[in-house]
């Protein structure tokens, strides 16, 4: 037999299909089987994707993969290192390369394996542009996914919690790589199909159900007083000023703030209607009372949330939903529509510096970044105008060469972490030089000064995207960082000069009395709240019911 | 010293009149040819509803059948039952019933004298021990709060510094003589045959009133509760 | 633990007549209690009494107090602080509020 | 919204919230500064009022004594100082014959304080029967995040009185210790619906440990006290035996009983999923007649 230069990756999925013959027959695989089919497999040298993200994990398939002995000079691309499991690869040394985005969880853990010199970093990506790489440079020759269910011919239903799957399952399948599922029932129906079998090469119906975290649910309980006086300071000095009409939320209690004050603190500034229309944001539960008093027309999602599926399922005016009724997300669709279509973006970090970069790393964690940047900063090729797209634009003093809108990008940060830590530094712990080596000399900041318009802190917000100047950016941070060492270098004349152009603005020059920065102007005090505005259509986790 | 050779040390024969079932005593004997009814714990037993139950119902049939007799309680439990059943029962209440029952007894001329024997620790104590007209300990008692050791687990104040601060600070002890200093305890009684007598003495001298703070204050123990207490009264009756 | 003892120059106060002192705020992780309490003998400046279970912050502390010092009326005043890692906002925030109970009508 | 939830208040918030306006006279106010003398040395910081603020007040124009406990203080711990302030009320409370309300938020005896505040506490339930003999109704209040437990959860179990709201927890050993004892897998503490559902205010209500279940906000709160402002509940054999009976049958019934759903349905709730949800006055309301 000769061989051609035309399908050796077509041969070759075909060799490793055909030893996986010998163990199992079709595409169901009973679990115990699944450490042999793995070690049929996959060979050395594969760039082998394992899935995970901050939500939902191939657990079963990490654990039975961490326990084989014949890996060797294994290339991993995952968005996320979040399980033990993950780990156990690097402490064994199969690992030549990984190419990530977030390891939040593992970030200390993550830290010393990289001092140790078990952590060869490929680079640290955003998510789209990690799934960009498995179209072009990075397509995974074996992908372990997850999904809930599978039906006999080996489609998938992959419920509330789509997130990456079809952008993992599509460039290995279509480029001749292995997809194996496990799946947490196979059933005779599915209730839709989101994979065809002809995408998938195993099914295995994991002894255990995949893990799902529910990462984006907030107990308005542990809101506080200055979350809610920063929230409102942002719903009049931005979302009110700018008519932001579609935006993202991160998954902080700042922002948890801002949807809970809409009905209430929103409504009493008639902003009914005007803003907050279009969402791209998880089901989150602290949106309910919101949804339910009419303020929002759509939510697309990159993923569900644990106990929002009954609530979901019965607004499909509100979420995508499929044609059985059940709620429907896509992380980089998602993210791709945070990117172009949405006036704002507004989140937190752990740190900006004096020049409005973010990051949340800290020293000895590295934590990567997650979707943030890829709605986090100005999407250069939006061409289609709005309000708040072209008022910003304008602050921006564009130039003949310059587009003439900006995304609104807001960072909302307590000028203090928990423990009298100062958000705000002279310089990032980022640019710790270890981490820079293993990056090519390149820091991770999550987001860039450049691209955020806008800072909230409980002292007021600095609009750095009128600011003229480098010098003047760094004297509009040291206005609103307070009692941090940043903050108390700043000089009262600057200040008062930035207030008086509307670049630095405190809570008396937006209208906002700090004295009614109260809880009771949530439109929801706790989780139980949630549940009955709901009309009991959400089911929260038990960490949750304090009741 | 164990419940089996104790009970004779105080009781003599008499202690035949005492049943001891899973770690609970009730009964009856004599002390110096006086009667006296007699509940407690035993080998340093966790208290739970049914045992409080057993010693309340106790209490109950000495108010009924043996008018103004005596009721001496010994103490020997490391604690409530931390169960999540127990809980769920409602402990608190069956407690609460067990210390409304002693009031009972107590506005019915009933003296309550209690001896801390082995364990007397927290819950265990406050539910019954604690609530006699006169309290006393043997000097080999286990009695406080908790020990130095789990006091620092959960306070995560390093165990040296609290013994350090104890020295001066006798609250921070465990053990009798420290609670002693501190009011808790009218006495440490040595563990020998002097023990009948000085129970006799001790149920003859009984009085209702609750001399626990002034006792600290005049011991130097518990230097600001009787000062507080009676700041408080002073101020409220203008 | 960490205390510290510092005056500013303050306007005057005016002390409502059916109050003798002002508390708001409760000592617990990350919050403070603060007591306002009369003191003629300095009309002119406000007497801070801090203790604090995170020492190292003086500058930030000097510097919250001394703005509070500047922007408010509350000369001729002694604020006692109890603080168990509050941020300095939630500091400012019971100043104001303590204040509040004395002088409703302060801008 | 216009409720104010009790639990979200602070313990003044409380004590003013509850009384005729402007009734309350605070005895040992903050500025007597009558505080723990142990904390300094352990490097916590201390509270003008040590946690506890006493005084008097009237409610509908009846005169009473009160106490607040602030629980986010050293967790509403009860310490030297602490229990000597709440022992002289409750003095005060039986020498003038006046109700004695209690706002309890504690997790019970101050640890930093060793067993001054154990003696306090065991001091504290001396005074308590003490008003109860001198028919001086002691009602705990409790409904606030910490509930009462430990020392504290027993002294309001020999009150005339409790008054609960559902996110109030009334027990000796907390979720912790628990889990502690008997494994995660007995009692998850994290697991907070079973948490509330084994210490939490309707599950009290059912079993009779509770005498009024209201809503969690002050107007419902208030008027839950108001109306156990009358007479005392004295301590006769009568009432004793009555509940040795109670509690013996309570035993017994639930014996083999593990989940607190079965409490419910035994105690005429019929759908306790649902009833999870109700508020405390649809939850009372809604409860077949055989329930106590």
């Amino acid at each position: 037999m000769t061989s051609s230069p035309r399908d050796t990756r077509r041969r070759n999925k075909a060799a490793r299909l055909s030893r996986a013959a010998a163990l199992v027959a079709g595409k169901l695989v009973p679990h115990e089987k699944t450490a042999d089919l793995l070690r049929a497999v996959i060979e050395p040298g594969d760039i082998l994707c394992l899935e995970g993200d901050n939500q939902k994990q191939a657990d079963f398939l990490a654990e039975q993969l961490a326990s084989l002995d014949s890996l060797r000079d294994l290339h991993l691309v995952m968005s996320c290192i979040t399980l033990p499991s993950h780990l156990e690869l690097f402490k064994k040394g199969v690992v030549r390369q990984v190419d990530f985005c977030y390891a939040g969880p593992q970030g200390n853990a993550v830290a010393d394996l990289l001092a140790a010199g078990q952590f060869p970093i490929g680079a640290i990506h955003t998510y789209n542009e990690l799934y960009a790489r498995y179209y072009i440079d990075l397509t995974p020759r074996v992908a372990l996914i997850a999904a809930a269910k599978a039906d006999r011919a080996g489609n998938l239903f992959l419920a509330a919690n789509t997130e990456e799957t079809p952008a993992i399952v599509e460039p290995t399948a279509f480029y001749d790589g292995v997809v194996i599922a496990q799946v947490n029932e196979i059933v005779d129906e599915l209730p839709r199909i989101d994979i065809p079998t002809d995408q998938v090469d195993f099914v295995i119906e994991a002894p255990y159900p995949m893990h799902l975290t529910a990462l984006f649910t907030r107990d308005p309980a542990a809101i506080t007083d200055v979350q809610i006086l920063m929230a409102m300071m942002a719903i009049r000095g931005i979302y009110e000023e700018y008519e932001v009409e579609s935006l993202n939320h991160g998954v902080g209690f700042n922002t948890s703030a801002i949807e809970l004050l809409l009905p209430t603190y929103g409504e009493e500034l008639g902003l009914k209607g005007k803003i907050c229309k279009y969402w791209m944001v998880n089901p989150l539960p602290t949106m309910i009372p919101a949804i339910e008093a009419g303020w929002v027309e759509t939510v697309f999602s990159v993923g569900g949330e644990v106990g929002m599926e009954r609530y979901t399922a019965a607004r499909p005016d509100i979420y995508f939903t499929g044609r059985d009724g059940s709620f429907h997300s896509n992380r980089p669709m998602g993210q791709l529509a945070g990117h172009y279509a949405i006036d704002m973006f507004i989140g937190a970090s752990l740190q900006v510096d004096i020049h409005g970069n973010s990051s949340t790393v800290s020293k000895g964690r590295i934590t990567g970044f997650g979707g943030a940047p890829n709605m986090g900063c100005q999407p250069t090729g939006r061409r289609h105008p709005s309000k708040a797209w072209l008022k910003a634009g304008r602050e921006a003093n564009p130039g003949p060469g310059s587009l003439p809108g900006r995304k609104l990008v807001v960072q909302m940060v307590e000028t203090f972490q928990s423990g009298r830590v100062p958000t705000f530094v002279e310089s990032l712990d980022a640019q710790d030089p270890a981490i820079k080596a293993a990056m090519q000399g390149v820091a991770p900041v999550m987001i860039y000064g450049d691209d955020v318009t806008h800072l909230v802190t409980e002292e007021g917000i600095a609009n750095l995207g009128a600011c003229r100047s480098p010098e003047e950016r760094t004297a509009a941070i040291r206005a609103v960082a307070g009692y941090t060492p940043v903050g108390l270098k700043r000089s009262l004349a600057d200040t008062a000069a930035l207030r008086a152009r509307g670049i630095v603005r405190l809570p008396e020059d937006l209208g906002v009395s700090p004295a009614r920065a109260n809880r009771s102007l949530l439109a929801a005090q706790e989780i139980k709240d949630l549940v009955r505005i709901s009309g009991g259509l959400y089911d929260p986790p038990a960490k949750f019911v304090d009741w | 010293m164990t419940t089996a050779e104790l009970l004779p040390l105080l009781f003599g024969e008499s202690a035949a009149g005492i049943t001891v079932t899973d770690q609970i005593l009730t009964g009856y004997a004599t002390v110096a040819g006086q009667d006296v009814a007699v509940l407690g714990t035993a080998d340093g037993t966790y208290i739970n509803n049914a045992a409080a139950l057993r010693l309340s119902a106790h209490v109950i049939e000495v108010v009924k059948t043996r008018p103004g007799l005596p009721i001496v309680m010994l103490v020997d439990s490391a604690g409530q039952e931390p169960n999540r059943t127990a809980e769920m029962l409602g402990l608190a209440g069956y407690f609460g019933h067990l210390l409304a029952s002693l009031e009972l007894a107590r506005n019915q001329s009933h003296r309550l004298l209690t001896l801390a024997t082995g364990k007397a620790i927290g819950g265990a104590f406050i539910c019954y021990g604690m609530f006699a007209d006169a309290i006393y300990a043997l000097d080999s008692a286990s009695v406080g709060l908790m020990p130095v050791e789990a006091m620092a687990a959960v306070t995560k104040i390093p165990v040296a510094t609290l013994e350090e601060l104890s020295k001066t600070l006798p609250a921070l002890e465990f053990g009798a003589e420290p609670f002693a200093l501190l009011g808790g305890v009218k006495e440490v009684w040595p563990t020998d045959a002097s023990l009948p007598a000085k129970l006799a003495a001790a149920l003859a001298s009984a009085t209702t009133e609750d001399d626990r703070a002034r006792l600290g204050k005049e011991r130097g123990g518990r230097t600001l509760a009787f000062d507080v207490q009676q700041r408080v009264l002073a101020d409220s009756a203008r | 633990m960490e205390t510290f003892q510092h005056s500013f120059p303050s306007r005057p106060l005016a002390w409502p007549a059916d109050r003798s002192w002002a508390l708001a705020g409760v000592v617990g992780s990350g919050n403070l209690e603060v007591l306002i309490e009369p003191n003629p003998a300095a009309p002119d400046a406000v007497a801070y009494d801090l203790q604090t279970s995170i020492p190292g912050y003086a500058d930030s502390w000097k510097a919250a107090l001394a703005d509070f010092a500047a922007h408010y009326a509350v000369g001729g005043t002694r604020i006692t602080l109890h603080d168990q890692g509050a941020a300095p906002v939630v500091i400012t925030m019971r100043l104001r509020q303590a204040l509040d109970l004395l002088t409703p009508a302060q801008p | 919204m216009s409720r104010v939830p009790y639990h979200e208040l602070k313990a003044r918030e409380r004590l003013a919230a509850i009384v005729d306006p402007g009734s309350f006279a605070e005895i040992l106010p903050p500025p007597a500064r009558v505080m723990s003398p142990y904390l300094p040395k352990l490097g916590i910081p201390v509270a003008f009022d040590d946690g506890l603020a006493i005084g008097r007040a009237t409610i509908d124009g009846k005169p009473i004594y009160l106490a607040a406990q602030t629980g986010q203080f050293v967790g509403g711990s009860v310490g030297e100082v602490h229990s000597a302030k709440l022992v002289g009320l409750l003095k005060a409370a039986a020498r003038d014959r006046l109700p004695c309300v209690l706002l309890i938020e504690s997790g019970g005896v101050r640890l930093h304080e060793g067993s001054s505040g154990e003696i306090g506490i065991a001091e504290a339930i001396r005074a308590v029967f003490a008003c109860r003999a001198a028919g001086a109704p002691v009602i705990a209040v409790i409904g606030s995040d910490i509930g009462a437990y430990g020392g504290m959860g027993i002294l309001s179990a020999c009150c005339d009185f409790r008054v609960m709201t559902e996110h109030g927890r009334l027990g000796i050993s907390g979720p912790i210790v628990i889990e502690k004892w008997m494994g995660k897998a007995a009692y998850d503490s994290a697991d907070r619906a079973l948490v509330w559902k084994t210490s939490g205010g309707k599950t009290r209500y059912l079993l009779g440990d509770a005498n009024a279940l209201v809503n969690d906000d002050t107007a419902a709160v208030r008027a839950g006290i108001a109306r156990l402002l009358g007479p005392a509940s004295p301590v006769t054999l009568a009432a004793i035996e009555a509940r040795q009976a109670e509690l013996a049958a309570r035993l017994e019934q639930f014996a083999a009983v593990t989940s607190p759903e079965a409490i419910w349905q035994a105690r005429g709730v019929t759908d306790p999923a649902a009833a999870t949800l109700d508020d405390a006055e649809t939850f009372v309301a809604s409860l077949a007649p055989a329930a106590p």
